[in-house]
């Protein structure tokens, strides 16, 4: 039974052995030689020191194609006319699935097409050499960034190729990413990834490992976001990781994602050890985006200013095609100058928002309620807690793909905009909580002089594509993605 | 609208093919086919070609519905319809979502789509209300056809 | 000498014969039939109606060719794609100058070549017929937006052409956009233009007014362009205007601006009379852009965020193109949408800001000062008093290029962000006023160390251009229009 | 810098062109060429052909910098370096601002004001501080360039 505790020495050592077996790349690893290779790098590329020594948010945008000289000039790109902070390289697909003979073949394909035939960069395929090339070449510290469910094979080629920042977790790069891995076998996986980073950390290069806050990123409540960010950020400080930057991602309602953000520094900083230095990253809106790169721009320019108010230590970018499809580099370059222009904007001000204390306070005892019932579930073990939690539905994440999740909460935003829940499944609240959703969620319904159902939900998840923040009826079916209220009812 | 509208409950598979995990489209479009009056054998997301064909087969299926957000869908129906026919299953095949990878021209993708067998392709800013429309239209469904004029009249 | 009273109907009828003899189009001007034309239009072709029934902030754009297909299918665009509820049709240089001939000069070549010859349309040279051609087949209210000292014949064109709103003020479209013409003589023209908008409204006809608030849209003080907007709005409703919308150009500080325009909506139904329906537009970002549409789209999202927690009646938007030169109809179209998505997402929200009270109640305090001087310097009377504060300086525009305003009162932001005036001339204000100005700029002064100078000023008007709110001294040199720091001392 | 530092004051004459009131950018050039040590003779906005010319000759000028910002350059500029011939006014003629109405290509306006006569063309991005070092080199002012290599070396 997997219980959070730390990997010993030789446990760590065994399944790197097995693991580095599984793509012929593997066995170019070897963790004296990479130590040193970090040892050779510039201040400026030292990941963990860049982001926690910043004195504004810093930007990231997302970014990966199949072939090393494209990523390079993509990376270059980002960083010169998007002026971003911190780099990224998103891992591909097959990757992702450990199927990585289908992204050598993909990866081949690329090379003699030129095609972008994977969605990102293979990098266990590029092995270690190619990695640190990429490192080498491009002048500002990257983070590997994938939704990999199992990325044992990953971390190991990409920490040994020179990455100092790994995102992800087994639970929020299980639950959104997949539909049968279980949570033992993903917190199982994690263990040695975060082992192996606490063990570049031990020897004095910090590796910066960042769960994945927004989860499936179409209205997530704050606190079972927040739940989980402390969930993934204790196992990762048990396996000796110190450097954690925990995510959120965007609900659209100033206060409540500033509340948000400020409970997941809070609760950060009081559920994780002393030792770990920790961060948070917001991400800009998640879900659907309108299909329009004009309206995208507000999108966008909403991230920007509610960041500029939160004061997150980074930002995670969309650029203004994130509708359509993987962007070019010159729009993800735009979404970050959008982005950079509001915050540098806006956050010389002293903006103080009205209900940001009330509305934290009750994000920091939802999220206190998920704790508990982690705890209660676990017998003090967290990542027992954790898994009979979702079993039992005491944890859950809306949308959720997969079977490791009930998938019965249902999210609708409130009358102000704010995400609530509107079907409780078995999630662990208390009472008086439920009763504050509820009491919210009926002023709704009344406005709209309609009943709470999955079709206000469905609205929702498409308001903001269609130009709005929450989904209200509409007399006008005639417009694109919200026809069907006469029809389907 | 009832199911008893329909002479016969008509039934559709809807998936997400490959190893896509975007689960909002077709929960939407669950709930919207659903609440129209289809049988939905939602298959979620990750579903392989011979998941979709025997799922199919085994509920003697009207139609198939695959979606596909990440990117990689040509990839991941080349063979499908192929399957389908040693298969002997006999549907309308639609397919939606994010078709390409990048800031493609969406009729490049539908004559891609369309040339792997799909009856219909549909691009990511498809309404629910539009596959429902498309439906009764491909399966020769009257009784809505005859309502949705009276009500476009 | 000029006094704030109303013209007789005789002077009115003498001017207006004078006055439609400076171009043969005046001739065809006749008020009857413009009455009966007005009346035939459809209700949602009625401009004050449209605006002052709105249940949200209305957004409409600049814009203005040459030639009249053109401006039809540029209005069209700009409702159509950009969803626009009010169009424009912006005024070219020449006709503002009077200078009809050189304008029919233009206006010929445009037709010839195709070019965009004239920076706006000349509404005067296309007369009754040509404006009515463009009210009829565009099918959403329009507005006349100029910058016209002397607006006389364009008025009595652009009214009898079924126009129902227009823009500009003795004052605003004075002091802003010319060097040498006094004010005593653009009032008395406006006089004529709110006469002629009187006699219109009397018969049935609203013709909505509205004075220019952003003035020389560079760092104004909010107190500054309120007294001007109520000045404008006295002496138009004097002469029988009842619609009235009152404006005012973004600063950027959220606070000051959320403030700015309550002070103004409230300010205006107080020293205007009960007859006047007092309505608030609200400019975005009127000074200098940056030059790059993704970073100008961060400006925009600031502007559209701003108007959503201030919910002005109407928003004038910008293009991301506004640094480069005129817009094509896409951009401007995008501007719209961006603003349409900020506003739509955020409008809905319940926002309310700290500090909003007492800089509105600072901004009403400063309003006061001013407007207590113009009536001490006018006896009473506001015609008078105005022309005379300007005269002594104690009613200033910063920036101002017109021989009629002293142009001595220079701003600053303190450290906030908020514009406040470094340099008073001699500036009506109250000495504790200037004290909280003072102390502010000073707080700024200590972040920065370095001295209060119009080197502060200079880098301030650059600031948004160059990515920021505040224009703080960079020790980086080499970015563009920031340069000069080290070398110009 | 001090006003010492050249051998002698250099003039330049300052002002918008046409029928255009945009006073900002000449006031920030004026500040920043008037702490530079230039002489600035500032005739503000709106200022004709002729009263450059007269201004110039009057001041026994270095330097005319035209600025326009409204569009409508090209049209006002027409004929004047044949009026500063004519009146035997012989300077160096800058340009700078917004020279074309609409999203012009640089280089096409870049040319039309050169064959119109001026010796540069500047856009709408020049900081104030490019503004000097271009006076500087083209009026052979070499206390100041001296520096600047010294600075920059
Ligand atoms: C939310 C989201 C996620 C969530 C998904 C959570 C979940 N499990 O569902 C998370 C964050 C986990 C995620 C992950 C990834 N994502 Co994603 N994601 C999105 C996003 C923002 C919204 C998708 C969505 O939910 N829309 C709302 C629903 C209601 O709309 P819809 O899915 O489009 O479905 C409608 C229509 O398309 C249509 N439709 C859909 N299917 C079908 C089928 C038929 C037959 C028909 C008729 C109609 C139809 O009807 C639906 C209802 O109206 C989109 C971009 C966007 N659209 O704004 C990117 C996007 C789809 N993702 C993308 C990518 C690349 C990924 C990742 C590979 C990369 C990454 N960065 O991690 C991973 C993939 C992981 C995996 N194994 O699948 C790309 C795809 C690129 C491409 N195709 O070229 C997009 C376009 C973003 C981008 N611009 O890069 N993503
Ligand atoms: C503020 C502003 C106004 C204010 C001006 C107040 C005033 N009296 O100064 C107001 C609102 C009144 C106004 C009016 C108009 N404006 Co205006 N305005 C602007 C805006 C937003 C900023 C200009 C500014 O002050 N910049 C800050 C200063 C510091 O920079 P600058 O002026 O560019 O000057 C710098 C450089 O250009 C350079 N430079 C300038 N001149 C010279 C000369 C030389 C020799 C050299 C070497 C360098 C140089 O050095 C300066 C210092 O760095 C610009 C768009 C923009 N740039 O963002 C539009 C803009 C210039 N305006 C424009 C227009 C069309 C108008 C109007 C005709 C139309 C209208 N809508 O009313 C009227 C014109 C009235 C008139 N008679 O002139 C257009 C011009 C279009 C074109 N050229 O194709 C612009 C580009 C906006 C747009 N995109 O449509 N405007």
């Amino acid at each position: 039974m997997i219980r959070d505790e730390r990997l010993t020495a030789d446990e760590l050592q065994r399944i790197d052995e097995r693991i580095r077996d599984d793509w012929p790349t593997g066995s170019a690893v070897d963790f004296e030689e990479a130590i040193a290779y970090h040892e050779s790098l510039p201040a400026h590329k030292q990941f963990a020191d860049v982001l926690e020594s910043a004195d504004r948010p810093l930007l990231q945008p997302r970014a990966g194609v199949p072939c090393l000289d494209d990523q390079v000039s993509l990376l270059e790109h980002l960083h010169g006319e998007g002026a971003a902070d911190l780099l990224p390289t998103t891992i591909d697909s097959y990757t992702r699935d450990n199927e990585y003979g289908k992204a050598q073949e993909g990866l081949e394909n690329a090379r003699e097409s030129g095609d972008a035939t994977l969605n990102g960069f293979p990098a266990v395929n590029h092995g270690v050499e190619g990695c640190r090339e990429l490192v080498d070449r491009v002048d500002a510290p990257i983070e590997v960034r994938h939704g990999t469910p199992d990325a044992r094979l990953l971390a190991a080629v990409t920490f040994a190729g020179g990455f100092q920042s790994f995102e992800g977790g087994p639970i929020s790069y299980n639950i959104p990413y997949t539909k049968e891995g279980s949570l033992a076998q993903t917190i199982e996986h994690w263990q040695y990834v975060d082992r192996l980073a606490g063990a570049y950390t031990e020897r004095g290069v910090t590796i910066n490992r960042e769960p994945f806050g927004p989860l499936t990123g179409t209205l997530v409540p704050p606190s079972i976001a927040i739940a989980i960010m402390l969930v993934e950020g204790k196992l990762a400080a048990t396996q000796g990781v110190r450097s954690l930057t925990l995510g959120y991602g965007q609900v659209g309602n100033v206060v409540q994602d500033v509340a948000a953000l400020r409970a997941l520094r809070k609760l950060g900083n009081e559920y994780l050890r002393d030792e770990v230095c920790v961060t948070t990253v917001f991400h800009e809106w998640m879900g659907g985006f309108p299909p329009d790169e004009a309206r995208a721009n507000g999108v966008i320019g909403l991230g920007g200013t509610t960041a500029a108010i939160a004061r997150p230590d980074k930002v995670i970018t969309k650029s203004p095609q994130e509708f359509q499809g993987v962007p070019t580099k010159e729009a993800n370059a735009a979404g970050l100058r959008t982005t950079r222009q509001l915050i540098d904007m806006v956050v010389e001000q002293d903006i103080v928002l009205d209900g940001v204390d009330e509305e934290q306070a009750l994000i920091e005892r939802e999220t206190r309620c998920l704790m508990d019932a982690i705890e209660a579930h676990g017998d003090g073990d967290v990542a027992q807690g954790t898994i009979e939690a979702f079993e039992s539905g005491a944890l859950d994440v809306p949308f959720a793909p997969s079977d490791a999740a009930e998938g019965a909460v249902l999210p609708a935003r409130d009358d102000d905009g704010r995400v609530r829940i509107f079907e409780w499944g078995e999630l662990a609240m208390d009472d008086d909580i439920k009763e504050i959703h509820r009491a919210r969620l009926a002023d709704r319904a009344e406005t709209e002089g309609r009943k709470q159902s999955f079709r206000m939900v469905a609205d929702d998840v498409d308001a903001i594509s269609d130009g709005k923040l929450i989904g209200r009826p509409t007399s006008d079916t005639g417009g694109g993605r919200d026809g069907g209220e006469t029809r389907a009812d | 609208m009832q199911l008893g509208e329909y002479c016969m409950p008509t039934t559709v598979i809807l998936g997400v093919i490959g190893s896509d995990a975007h689960v909002v489209g077709i929960t939407i479009l669950d709930q919207a086919l659903s609440a129209a009056g289809f049988d939905v054998e939602n298959l979620g997301v990750q579903t392989s070609q011979e998941e979709f064909a025997a799922a199919a087969s085994e509920h003697d299926a009207d139609a198939v519905l695959v979606s596909s957000l990440y990117g990689h869908a040509e990839q991941d129906c080349q063979g499908f319809h192929e399957l389908l026919a040693r298969e002997e299953v006999d549907v309308t095949t639609y397919i939606g979502g994010n078709l390409a990878v990048g800031q493609d021209d969406f009729e490049q993708t539908r004559t891609t789509f369309r040339k792997l067998g799909f009856d219909k392709v549909f691009d990511s800013e498809t309404a629910p209300e539009e596959v429902i429309r498309s439906l009764e239209r491909d399966l020769g469904i009257s009784t809505r056809e005859a309502e949705t004029d009276r009500v476009q009249a």
